[in-house]
């Protein structure tokens, strides 16, 4: 599964993108967000507060318990500023 | 009635008046045009800002304008709408975005704009980082944008 | 930051990219810029229009326009306001108006726009008569018009 | 006192302006509006609904009941079109 990061969430991490195989468990994306806060401390940086991260799975929003089952391209990021 | 819809999301810098002048040129049949443009400030809160660089999300940008502006064309009467978004370093004065609607009623080109501006805001993946004399940091997403989004959710 | 006010009324035809090109150009504290062009259509309700000539009262309209352009100018941080409205003979395709509204920020912008059109539409003294193949007559005023410029109305 | 007239109430009265002295007892735009109906053909038939007529007094909009003492310019014209 592929995923993505932008703005702080990208700087903070430390990559713009990198392939995961999150251990069976980590069904939502809830679920992937602790799992990679525990992936290092950039990891633990960028989702120091998870109810501000926003996630995409495959170029749509969702919520923070959306399953992650099927997911081609997963992506985090802060709330956006565009416009 | 052609119903044309125009998304870029680009570097370079747009025309406003060529962008109006392609949707109305030769037509009779758009009784009102609405354009938004949004310009880089040189200050924010006081302090003078150097540049903004704005990121975005290749791809999915495009799709989250795209549904947006299909929502839009479902919810009003309009005959076009374009939207160019830039991104990349941007100086003060210099555009950022661009939303023109036309309708043959102003009502609903004002209404679509202002939807579009307020979703754009809110949900297409773009991010602003500030260049000031004391650094760059990013731009917090404003409660007040969250507040005039909410306002077209259908309850 | 300098509070400009612009208002004409004349025969000619305008240049929308230029008026808000002059409310823009070189400056770094306007964030959003709104403009509205009302064009003349070329049917109305199914009948094909030849012209509309525009009637206009000289002197109230200017007076007119003044005023909402100051209580606009009053409820909104607005940096400028343009309001350009054409009398004689107006062919389909040719502008009729035009507002340009500049603030620092979107809502501001987006509200004057409205309102100054809505008043525009209803207590600007400017009369509508439309040619066509049957004749020429006066446009009657819509209900629409009437209820959009009173939702401005202070409670 | 100067009368303009605009859009139809122009064409049916059949001038643009005029220069009138009403009689006393004439003291609000209504009863200018009923003294006026009474001066010929086209008077009458640009006053037939007198609640259609708008009016404005030295260039301000004024309702039926407003008082034309000391009035320079009063005007009288159709619900407005313009925009």
């Amino acid at each position: 599964m592929k995923v993505k990061y932008f703005a702080w969430v990208r700087e903070r991490v430390g990559k713009a993108e990198e392939t995961i195989e999150p251990p069976a468990g980590v069904g939502t994306v809830d679920e992937l967000i602790a799992w990679l806060s525990k992936q290092g401390e950039g990891y633990a940086y960028a989702f120091e507060r998870p109810r501000v991260i926003r996630a995409a799975i495959d170029h749509a929003h969702v919520k923070p318990d959306a399953a992650i089952a099927g997911a081609k391209e997963i992506a985090f990021f802060p709330p956006m500023t565009g416009g | 009635m052609t119903n044309a819809v125009t998304i870029r999301i680009q570097k370079a810098d747009f025309d406003t008046a060529r962008e109006i002048a392609a949707l109305t040129a030769g037509r009779t049949d758009i009784g009102a045009v609405v354009s938004f443009s949004g310009i880089c400030r040189g200050d924010e809160g006081g302090e003078k800002i150097a540049a903004l660089a704005l990121e975005h999300y290749p791809g999915m940008a495009e799709e989250e304008i795209g549904r947006h502006v299909d929502e839009a064309m479902s919810r009003w009467p309009l005959s076009a709408v374009t939207v160019i978004h830039r991104v990349g370093t941007i100086t003060p004065g210099e555009n950022i975005v661009l939303v023109v609607t036309t309708s043959q009623h102003r009502q609903a080109a004002f209404q679509a704009a202002e939807f579009l501006m307020d979703y754009l805001k809110t949900s297409a993946p773009f991010w602003k980082k500030e260049e000031s004399a004391s650094g760059a940091s990013w731009v917090e997403a404003h409660a007040r944008d969250d507040a005039a989004a909410a306002r077209w959710t259908k309850s």
